[in-house]
């Protein structure tokens, strides 16, 4: 199942002539002006051709490439948009959409289950939509319609308490039927105010912090154990890095070579009752992960380019485990709560009202 | 029926900063938690002895059994999950073994934190601090009690373990209320049973008491605030006047005061017994805290009928 | 009496291999203890199933939540102090509350590692794991049931714990013996008084037992290898048919196996009852594990001395 | 009390001239030969004069500096040796020795304690002997005559197994009286297996590996806040470093500014069931303590000199702790128990006895 379209797929799709050419020239072509290597290309255009976007016979014998019909229907649908991350056509529950307006929409779902939930924790969940976005409507490799298939790649939201853009993005890839999103801490809800693996999609329960890494510790072993191409995820809170069993599971990781397993930092620079400064400093962070063995990027944390990209980066490093410390901002996207003071704020009517709009 | 309600934390936090103007030595931590625990009035007004730790519950208490080791009195509070279980071998080692002046506050106990579901509610907190030898262990009823239990504590030297729940509760006490550790209130005379609660299931033990008053039944209600050291004799008292027992908790069935008193009971006289609690099962996010308690069965109307239970299997 | 003697540990060791050959899906997990847990001859056998985890028992159980998980059966074992009681809450957490396949095997339980000293010797790990839901807790008396019991628990999903003792120990039964989760072996019949035991103090209640049956009284012995979940039935017929009942364990008398037959006594027959085990105090080093079982009254003395007590409280 | 005779002190006692000459004069010969700053040597000889071993009148008035009756014995005692650590002259329960002595004596007895006791972790308390000595018999400021003194430094031993070494120098140094050393581990003595606080001169319970730092962190905060210029000792397994609460408390420490601080690393390579390279790879060690806020730097764990020269630099931190990766060998001092085979194996009669005369 084809899960989105990345960057370059979006070339080749709004790049094949009408008059037919062979794909090897036309990807040449695309290699050469937008200095993408080859190979790369190639790649892509078997993924197009294997989920019927495209189609051509085999290279060697020159035929020309084509658009499908559902590939012509697609590139239509990008043409006009930069081929940015942002412009990415990512499969949802309702059909091929931008991704950027899916993170919007996220961020609307956020608000509204929050508000409608009465509690929960508003800034950190808008800090880490984009990250999680990113993961599961592009680079993870998993299938709604079959939860607990063995090769997935797993996420672990060891940050627990944004159960809500866990459950957003949920909700979009297909997992948790929309209606079931406003039930948030309901009495009798699967919803939980932590993710609970009850939930289908939620591979760990979470809530207590400090504990996710070392499952996915577990996790990346029990895929190297089965020769799984299975890679893992997990995605931490700055301040959830003062609990000591996270440099536990780091040591372990490294120990192991965990090359299959990438932590994400949101570093939004603000833990409970104030800025990670001021209640326990952080940094250097990112030297701290690199002497416990880690290799160590950072990115912005808000901009699905430079997420894909580090995780990208992240797939090429051999040998050792991989940490992004995403650059976030706490209320990322709702003007008025950029910052700390209305992180765990509930917002009332008026500023879900307010906030909605500047999402439109 | 509209009861008096009181936040626990909210009396706690400002009774810390009384502490703290009579006992120079009395130190508060805090796991970034602050602001929900509202140990913040304390930091206000002693910033240079209020300590952050950030998210490193454990760490935690070792610095307060260094402080204390150093002739301070630290108070480490944070939400029960974290700060009594999280860190209930650091207790064990560094705190209770060598009977250390930490005073540990768990915050956010039993169900209390119901939107928060599973991952935060605790009912596990005083099972596993009650197996510590020398560790004082109350659970107070209501916002007046939580004040003198924290005063109790702080004045009784060694390690001390002090129970309360989240937002705002019905209130049992008035303010300044007489409280002795290890001595159990009697909080309305009876000879037909006797309910030994404690926390907020004791506001919910009277109200069941009277109900069953209005038919004729006379209940003995009994607050077992300290549940270490244990008020054994006025549980043999109660068993031996009433002849049938209910314990009510916020905790589970297992390993707290149910389980405090039926080991009383064995030993010292055998007596019907029923407990109210959670029945060992896991809990769940729930917007309302009450709806919680209800689902899990934690009512005057479960207190009610396990008295009439315990009634009935009187000899 | 020469006493036939058996480790626990070295027996549990060589049927982890026996386990590893017939469950691809068995892996163990050290946190820096194999040769005093006796998991090195797994690690032999199986070194890609075997992973070291170096000294941090609670990224242990994470990690073991993690391959549990993902369809492995994770063995994660270690000394109890360490593994039960430093990772509660991460126990509780990451793995009671999802249900996941972890065993946990906590070795070097109760006074066994008498040597050194309270900071090693466990007597609150069965407290602290009662507490959790759906949570099996094994105790078994000696060696060959240890085997069994590690059967049982691998072939039943979910979360348990394996309790076991350091050095040779007393064996009670034979290779091979019965065992079955959740169901009490009658160890040997009587009228008179029931000891319900489990761990090492089965071959003591035996012993007892056999004394007493000299002087004419008739002591049914109970092995409750399982605490949870409990046989209540057991016990509850033990205390309709004999009247009294004593409990024996290598552990605290409050949370373990005397507070679990308590709450059973007293909500389903109430019973004169003495608890046998480690009276709420700390634990000393000792050279001779035997001397310190006897200061701290864990003898087949102290079992029968209880049995005398409450035969004396029975009506 | 004079607790130790430093290299410098015993420069001076041995360089008093026969003939009348100030203070000053003499002091500038030292340190021009020597090339010790002025400042140090006149801060030791001011403390050579409080404790009576010298005497001399307002220097400034040029009167002439001479040994006392105390320090023409003293010095006389230090003839002959090098003015090394080895050679300094400490005060043990049994008056001034030379340190060198000392030392072997502590791995004297704690070879016969734990031979006594039948089991203890004998290559990890060899490993550690020198540290405990300096620290004991030089470096801390305290008094057995009054384990509680409230300015007094603090010494926790967070790798608790190897209490017998802390025994040993504690006896030494006047708090555990001899005889009462081979009860260790016995049925009702107080020396438990693990330190306990009970003992007279142990600051600290432990045992349980990990919560030795966080302890000593708490020990640094109450000094700081009582304005005492009492520091804090910590000394920890390279193995425990596996524990995530040393680095929780790594964190708070240099959070706070704990320059009190000093944790002292025994790095000998080995933790319970192998190398800690195969069981947990910690390096690069130094890096780590760096990355999370400390001051780290690296000895031989195993030299006096070396040792102490470290533990000096820690003083002139300022703003943050200091580690010191003390570098040891498992089973020091005995040359058929260095290495691994030996360091949890209780010697036999025969090996004892081998062991015992190697250290004559
Ligand atoms: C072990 C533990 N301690 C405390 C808490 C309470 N708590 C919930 S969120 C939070 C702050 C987390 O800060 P950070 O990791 O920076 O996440 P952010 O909200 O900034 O994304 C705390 C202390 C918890 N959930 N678990
Ligand atoms: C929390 C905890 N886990 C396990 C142990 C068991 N144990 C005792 S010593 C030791 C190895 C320690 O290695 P290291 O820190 O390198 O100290 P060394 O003996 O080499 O000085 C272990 C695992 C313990 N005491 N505490
Ligand atoms: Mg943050
Ligand atoms: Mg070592």
């Amino acid at each position: 199942m084809l899960r989105t379209i990345n960057k370059n797929q979006v070339l080749i799709l709004t790049n094949i002539p009408r008059v037919p050419a062979s794909v090897t020239s036309v990807l040449r072509g695309i290699s050469r002006r937008h200095k993408i290597p080859l190979s790369t290309l190639k790649r892509n255009a078997q993924i197009l051709k294997e989920f019927n976007l495209i189609s051509y016979g085999d290279p060697s014998n020159f035929a020309g490439v084509e658009l499908t019909e559902l590939g012509r229907f697609i590139s239509n649908l990008t043409v006009g948009e930069e081929p940015t991350v942002h412009g990415n056509m990512v499969q949802t529950r309702s059909g091929f959409r931008p991704l950027g307006t899916v993170i919007k929409d996220l961020r609307k779902n956020v608000l509204r289950m929050i508000a409608e939930a009465g509690s929960g924790h508003l800034g950190a969940s808008l800090s880490a939509v984009d990250i999680l976005a990113i993961l599961y409507m592009i680079k993870m490799k998993h299938d709604p319609k079959n939860p607990s298939w063995k090769d997935r790649d797993r996420f672990v939201l060891s940050k627990g308490h944004v159960a809500p853009a866990l459950y957003a993005v949920l909700s979009e890839a297909g997992y948790i039927s929309p209606d079931r999103l406003m039930t948030l801490r309901e009495i009798g809800s699967q919803l939980q105010g932590h993710p609970d693996m009850e939930i289908p999609g939620v591979d760990a329960s979470t809530g207590s912090l400090g504990q996710g890494l070392s499952i996915g510790v577990g996790m990346a072993l029990a895929s190297k154990m089965d020769g799984s191409g299975s890679r893992t995820y997990v995605l931490l809170g700055d301040g959830e890095l003062n609990e000591g069993q996270v440099w536990e599971a780091a040591l372990t990781a490294a120990h192991h070579g965990l090359d299959n397993l990438t932590a994400i930092v949101d570093r939004n620079g603000y833990q409970l009752t104030g800025r990670t400064a001021e209640i326990k400093a952080m940094d250097p962070l990112a030297d701290k992960w690199r002497s416990f063995g880690w290799e160590a990027m950072e990115a912005d944390g808000n901009d699905p380019a430079s997420i894909l990209d580090a995780l990208n980066a992240c797939d090429l490093t051999t040998g050792k485990p991989s940490v992004i410390i995403a650059i976030t901002t706490k209320g990322k996207g709702i003007s008025f709560m950029e910052g700390t003071k209305y992180s765990r704020k509930t917002p009332d009517a008026q500023e879900l009202k307010r906030a909605l709009k500047e999402l439109t | 029926m509209q009861t008096k309600t009181a936040s626990q934390l909210e009396h706690f936090g400002r009774a810390l900063v009384d502490l703290g103007l009579i006992h120079e030595e009395l130190v508060v931590l805090d796991p970034d938690v602050a602001a929900s625990t509202k140990v913040t009035y304390f930091a206000e007004r002693f910033p240079e002895r209020f300590i952050r730790i950030g998210i490193s519950e454990q760490d935690m208490i070792g610095v307060a059994a260094g402080l204390a080791a150093s002739g301070k009195t630290p108070i480490a509070c944070g939400f029960a999950m974290f700060v009594a279980c999280r860190s209930w071998e650091q207790i064990s080692s560094s705190v209770a073994r060598p009977g250390l002046n930490v005073k540990i506050v768990g915050t956010h106990s039993g169900l209390s934190p119901s939107a928060d579901g599973d991952s935060h509610q605790t009912y596990g907190d005083v099972a596993v601090m009650r197996v510590l030898p020398d560790m004082k262990l109350v659970v107070p009823a209501d916002a007046p009690e939580a004040v003198e239990a924290l005063k109790a504590i702080v004045d009784t030297p060694g390690p001390a373990y002090l129970r309360l729940a989240r937002g705002e509760t019905p209130v049992a006490y008035a303010e300044g209320c007489e409280f002795t550790l290890g001595r159990a209130n009697v909080l309305r005379e009876g000879s037909d049973a006797s309910v030994i609660a404690n926390g907020v299931m004791v506001p919910m033990a009277l109200e069941a008491a009277g109900r069953l008053a209005g038919e004729g039944i006379s209940v003995r209600v009994l607050d077992m605030h300290t549940v270490k050291p244990l008020d054994t004799d006025a549980i043999v008292k109660a068993a031996a006047e009433t002849g049938a027992i209910v314990t009510a908790e916020e905790h589970s069935v297992i390993g707290g005061l149910g389980s405090a008193v039926a080991e009383t009971l064995a030993e010292e006289r055998p007596t019907p017994m029923e407990r109210v609690g959670i029945m060992d099962r896991f809990g769940e996010s729930s917007r309302s805290y009450t709806a919680l308690m209800a689902k899990m069965g934690l009512t005057s109307d479960a207190i009610e009928e396990a008295v009439r239970e315990a009634m009935k299997r009187r000899k």
